[in-house]
């Protein structure tokens, strides 16, 4: 960007290619705006279902779209966006899960009486934010992904408006998501005075010229703080359970998914321009830290929400490990397991939201007691999910845990791989808790047990599908984030590799 | 030629034919007479299928047979390889074998949600065939986990009064063992850059492995842990009396008969076969272990008022027979260990079934609940004392075969382990007769005694065979053997050449 | 010489003591001599004799903090137009179309707030409200907290 | 003789007593609106280093990145006020510690 200014550089405009580049964003910033003009024109009661539906065909014309821009990698406006492997694979990502949540939404709006369009117009808004974050390749545009993610979240956090608790979680999420991004933010600046440039690209051949100044190690610190609180990684994760127990079911699933793939895919891009060994131990620790704080906390939630939360902490920490492991092994593995996390924990939180119904009252272990009885074939499909978020076999989280373990091993990252594996291991009990509550014992409650919608069904069954694809054949899928980690590392990859002993920048797993 | 066809597809089938069942069995409407036999069928139609691997089984082959190996991930580099020996041949007949049993032992006992309890009993049969018969690490892990589901299911949903406890304790204890060897797993991956187990146990062998030297004592203490908690070994069994007293028959039986041989199994397979040197080195204390879990085993039964808890009890020590022959090194003591874990499996699953049918008819296992059953149930007694004499190493009965082998080969070791496993031989005499004294003999001290049924027709199927086959295991052990014993000399090769021990003398 | 920085600024210090110290004495020399003898009329708010009505504190109608944010928004979001309009000739055609489509989306919000009747004010704004299905409770209105943030409504029907 | 410039160290640390002070603020304040300008205060100390590290590196970008920073920060304060007023509504109360209905 920092060329983009100066007077030379005007003739190399913007081509048509580059506006392919960001064709996802704009397809979904138009349906996003289309959402919202007509919500005030529309009638309140039968405008509901009318706009979720274009909201769903603009994630679905996002998808397409993303196809068109698969078609010319490279970069665009002056080096700002990059279009590879990498940004392909989070776009579809995040944009699937867009759809998903907004298949999930219809029952639920209907159910908790939210008549506001603008709902699904912010779940598109936040959309274009996480997919912009993938392929923005310069801090300064990051930061502004990311904020339009962030204050569309902030939103859709308090849509329970007369919810006490929704208002709050939703003030929560503000004020330490904006502390956090405060924190990015300076990192940025520190950066920018370190390098002179917020183009990744540039920073890291500017640290490449030379000895790495301090300015640049404080810089990443900060950034780190900042996407930490994103990804809800220890000790940055406090506002994760608060939030997500406030949050509208559906909104949860959004959150704990879309923002978290998109920061540690911008967390990727970042980390790796500088010497990972010069924030491996931050990383260690946190990702150490993430998983046991998260799994030990979560042995004694009641609230399913706030399991749900805790799990998600002890899940960046999991993908943390990858971080701390090589460059071109850790990369592939995040890809996997944030795609794999996405599918289980979308499903997880699909059920939550059709369970949890008028008012989100059932949300409590006990209210699951039973389930296994009332309704079998929902209860299975959790028990899929679940299954999956202990990484059971067959299920994607297996595979995703096991490229994680075993990228830290190539690393010798044996201690952090001997936490992580029992971590779990501990981890397996508070799922089963949910699980045992469904399948063996008797509902004590008069629990309404409602018809699930054809909305619902279609999102639980591509996220079934999917959770049961990665776990089944996982090779395609690793495959492709294996190509694209190959497009990312090599050009940001002096002196990463130098480190690990055991792989070199070609090895796969 | 159709039977070189058959040859390799047939572990396939046989390991997949369960899983096939179950899933057919979900479309099925819940009628629960048609759910009872369509799954006897497919159970029995897989023990057939499994008998064609002795059949056409070459014994005199030490190797792997009936091979199959296809890629399945290409990254990481996953291979479907499926292969049996001497050593996993007879542990895939067993699990087929007992299945059909469990089916029908389950037959009136289970009345609610019928349909899940026999597909969760298909998915189970699946995955443990699927251990024994995996040569690719990966997945043999994906099977080891699988069982886990399933069965800590049917404990949890069809169990007695704690199942929940029982089955979330099973469950943690199961999987917090097994992530260590997936650690172990991983490390041996990152270093060989293959999953298959004869390419890494080569590699190994010809110290191809980079800086193996160093991570070998804690790569297999990893496997080992995993397997000790599964075993159960002395001091990590106290999952399983819970999991066994609270668990349904048909769970009590395909954990006591095929469970826990998954841990002595890949003991045999992956501590002895990949990492020879580590496992003659911690030997002594394993096999002090083991004998303390025989002495201790024995001794609690002993003074176990609950017949199941006693049945449970009496694994622990008998396992640690198993334990105690495989880490003698010795050919008698491997074979035996074999033999032992089959003949456990057919004695205990057929004990475990008799205390089931006592339990369905007084709802206790309270041994005092019972006495003088012996002339109310005729034939139910005649059964017990068949199982209890094999269980307890009658000569003739299979328990006998292979608890002899292995104290030889104790013996061959050192003679002090011999002398000292010997005595868990009288204190199984001891603690299985003083029961079934009490259960058979004697008046009958509680009226409602007097009214009990004998055995009806399914229960007759379901226990004859057990006790068909334990004659015939202790007349005619050559038949199994035959096969075991090849294996059983490859197996120990490397041993030979470690510390330059002659075997089998 | 940035040793000497601060030399160039010395006159600006020596003047803020100056000043500072003056304030300071003159304060303190009034509060010193000078005589008190406060009276109610002296004590009310307006020394002028208007007697104040109500509370000091009171509480206004969210609708000016509304328009308040708006103005911001809208404020904020026009000074892109001043880099954009000095090199506006360089950038040619390409320059004023992104302007437009930057100002089209500018629009979108604007046409959004005018139809959810945030612009409206007064009875007939509460009219035109209630009309479109937002209603607002005698509660929202006497505690200031007037007029919905829209976006989170979710009464509608209940 | 007189230099015409400030160093750029001087303008860093104030940028970074700034940044501090926010997130002091951040941390010890009770009031919601407090706590949102100490955010505010965070911000424009970034802002202060984004100037001055312009005019280190001759780099005008650095003062555009302010213009960004800005916007962004007002919509993030429109929508942090809304957020507030509709704590306001359920909670009356403007104080942290009262908005407590999630545990910590």
């Amino acid at each position: 960007m920092s060329v983009a200014f100066l007077p030379g550089v005007l003739q190399t405009l913007p081509q048509n290619a580059d506006y392919v580049r960001i064709l996802p964003e704009i397809v979904l910033s138009v349906f996003g705006m289309i959402v919202m003009v007509l919500e005030p024109l529309l009638d309140e009661k039968t405008g509901q279902k009318i706009l979720g539906l274009i909201a769903l065909a603009g994630a679905l014309a996002g998808l397409a779209a993303t196809w068109f821009m698969a078609q010319v990698p490279g970069v665009a406006f002056w080096n700002m966006i990059r279009v590879d492997g990498f940004s392909v694979f989070f776009h579809v990502l995040v944009i699937a899960i867009a759809a998903v949540v907004i298949l999930s939404s219809y029952e639920y709006m209907a159910v908790q009486r939210i008549r506001a369009g603008e709902y699904y117009a912010l779940i598109l808004f936040g959309t274009v934010g996480v997919a912009l974050m993938s392929s923005a390749v310069e801090l300064v545009l990051i930061f502004i992904a990311l904020e339009i993610s962030s204050i569309s979240s902030y939103v859709l956090a308090g849509f329970r408006r007369h919810e006490a608790a929704s208002a709050e979680s939703s003030l929560k999420y503000f004020l330490l998501g904006s502390f956090a991004t405060a924190f990015f933010l300076y990192g940025v600046a520190l950066m920018f005075g370190a390098t002179g440039s917020t183009n990744i690209d540039l920073i890291a051949q500017a640290l490449r010229a030379g000895p790495i100044p301090l300015l640049a190690f404080v810089a990443v610190a900060l950034m780190f703080v900042g996407l930490g609180f994103k990804v809800a990684a220890a000790p940055f994760h406090i506002w994760t359970p608060d939030v997500y127990e406030g949050a509208p079911a559906p909104i949860v699933g959004f959150m704990s998914t879309a923002p978290k793939a998109a920061a540690f895919a911008v967390l990727l891009r970042v980390v790796f321009v500088i010497n990972v060994h010069a924030i491996f131990w931050v990383i260690w620790i946190a990702a150490a830290l993430s998983m046991t704080l998260g799994n030990v906390s979560a042995f004694v939630q009641d609230n399913v929400k706030r399991l749900l939360a805790y799990s998600s902490i002890a899940h960046a920490g999991y993908v943390l490990v990858a971080f701390a492991a090589a460059p071109q092994l850790g990369t592939s593995a995040v890809m996997f397991y944030t795609a794999a996390y996405a599918a289980m924990n979308l499903g997880a939180f699909a059920v939550v939201t059709h369970f949890a119904n008028a008012g989100e009252r059932y949300v409590t272990l006990e209210d699951y007691e039973g389930l296994g009885r009332s309704s079998p074939l929902l209860a299975a499909t959790l028990t899929i999910f679940l299954l999956s978020l202990i990484g059971i076999p067959m299920t994607g989280g297996f595979f995703a845990k096991f490229y994680v373990f075993s990228a830290a091993v190539k690393a010798n990252l044996i201690w952090l791989t001997i936490i992580g594996v029992l971590n779990s291991g501990v981890g397996a009990y508070y799922y089963l808790r949910i699980i045992v509550m469904m399948y063996m014992r008797e509902s004590r409650k008069e629990i309404p047990v409602t018809p699930t919608p054809l909305a619902l069904r279609v999102a639980l069954a591509v996220c079934l599908v999917a959770t049961l694809y990665l776990g089944l054949f996982p090779g395609r899928v690793l495959q492709y984030a294996q190509d694209s980690a190959q497009q990312l590392v090599p050009q940001t990859s002096p002196g990463v590799t130098s480190s690990a002993k055991v792989h070199t920048a070609t090895e796969t797993f | 030629m159709k039977t070189d066809d058959l040859n390799s597809i047939i572990l396939t089938l046989v390991t997949f034919a369960p899983l096939a069942g179950g899933l057919l069995l979900m479309l099925l409407p819940r009628r629960d007479r048609d759910i009872r036999i369509f799954a006897l069928v497919i159970s029995l139609l897989t023990f057939v299928l499994s008998l064609h691997l002795p059949v056409y089984f070459h014994r005199s082959h030490p190797g792997f047979q009936y091979e199959i190996d296809r890629q399945w991930v290409s990254t990481p580099n996953i291979h479907y390889h499926m292969g049996v020996d001497g050593i996993s041949l007879w542990l895939v007949v067993l699990t087929t074998f007992l299945t059909p049993l469990c089916v029908l032992i389950s037959w009136n006992s289970i009345h609610e949600r019928v349909k899940e309890f026999f597909i969760l009993l298909l998915i189970l049969e699946t995955a443990l065939i699927g251990v024994f018969t995996s040569l690719d690490l990966f997945l043999f892990y994906f099977f080891w986990e699988a069982t886990l589901i399933p069965m800590a299911l049917l404990i949890g949903i069809f169990g007695h009064e704690r199942k929940v406890y029982a089955a979330v304790k099973f469950f943690m204890y199961t999987m917090i063992g097994s992530v260590f060897m997936l650690a172990a797993i991983l490390w041996l991956y990152a270093h060989t850059g293959s999953f298959d187990f004869v390419v890494i146990r080569d590699q190994i062998a010809s110290g191809g492995v980079p800086s193996f030297p160093a991570a070998a004592q804690w790569l297999f203490l990893g496997f080992f842990l995993a397997f000790a908690v599964k075993v159960p070994l002395f001091p990590f069994h106290t999952w399983l009396p819970d999991a066994h007293v609270e668990a349904p028959t048909a769970g009590s039986v395909l954990l006591a008969g095929v469970l826990l041989k998954m841990g002595t199994y890949g003991l045999l397979r992956f501590n002895l076969g990949l990492f020879p040197e580590q496992a003659r080195r911690n030997a002594s204390w394993i096999m002090t272990l083991a004998l303390i879990g025989i002495i201790y085993g024995a001794l609690v039964a002993m003074v176990q008022p609950n017949m199941k808890k006693l049945i449970a009890y009496s694994s622990v020590s008998h396992l640690g027979f198993v334990v105690l022959g495989i880490f003698s090194f010795t050919q008698a003591g491997l074979n035996g260990a074999i033999f032992v874990m089959l003949a456990h499996g057919i004695s205990t699953g057929g004990l475990f079934m008799l205390a089931g049918i006592l339990h369905e008819r007084r709802h206790t296992y309270e041994i005092s609940e019972f006495g003088g059953l012996a002339s109310r149930m005729p034939v139910y007694a005649a059964s017990y004392l068949v199982i209890v004499l094999a269980s307890a190493g009658l000569p003739l009965l299979n328990g006998f075969i292979g608890e002899f082998l292995v104290l030889s080969g104790a013996f061959q070791d050192k003679a002090v382990y011999g002398i000292l496993g010997a005595t868990g031989i009288i204190w199984s005499a001891v603690y299985l007769l003083w029961m079934y004294q009490r259960v058979f003999y004697g008046k009958v001290t509680h009226p409602v005694n007097n009214s009990l049924r004998d055995l009806s027709g399914f229960e007759k199927w379901a226990v004859w065979p057990c006790a068909a086959a334990a004659l015939v295991m202790g007349v005619a052990p050559i038949m199994w053997l035959g096969a075991i014993d090849p294996a059983v000399r490859a197996a120990l090769a490397p041993f030979a050449q470690v510390v330059g021990k002659v075997v089998g003398q | 010489m940035p040793d000497n920085y601060f030399a160039g600024y010395l006159p600006i210090l020596i003047h803020i003591v100056l000043v500072g110290g003056l304030a300071t004495v003159i304060i303190s020399l009034s509060w010193l001599i000078g005589e008190r003898k406060p009276t109610r009329a002296k004590m009310a708010p307006y020394e002028s004799g208007m007697a104040p009505v109500g509370d000091a504190r009171g509480r206004f109608s969210v609708q000016f903090y509304l328009v308040a944010m708006l103005f911001i928004l809208f404020d904020v979001e026009a000074v892109f137009l001043y880099p954009w309009a000095v090199i506006l000739r360089d950038l040619g055609h390409f320059g004023l179309w992104e302007m437009l489509v930057y100002i089209a989306i500018v629009l979108v919000g604007f046409f959004y707030v005018w139809k959810k009747g945030v612009l409206e004010w007064g009875p007939a704004a509460v009219r035109s409200q209630a009309a479109s299905g937002l209603r607002i409770n005698l509660r929202d209105v006497q505690s200031g907290v007037q007029v919905d943030v829209r976006f989170n409504d979710q009464r509608g029907g209940s | 003789m007189v230099p015409s410039y400030v160093p750029l160290s001087y303008y860093l640390l104030l940028s970074g007593f700034l940044f501090a002070c926010g997130v002091v603020g951040f941390l010890i304040k009770r009031n919601i609106i407090t706590i949102f300008m100490s955010i505010e205060l965070m911000l424009n100390g970034v802002n202060l280093s984004f100037v001055a590290f312009a005019a280190h590196w001759h780099a005008l970008a650095g003062q555009v990145f302010v213009f960004f920073v800005m916007v962004v920060a007002a919509a993030e304060a429109a929508v942090g006020l809304a957020i507030i007023i509709a704590v306001y509504r359920t909670r009356e109360t403007l104080n942290v510690d009262q908005v407590n209905l999630l545990k910590l």
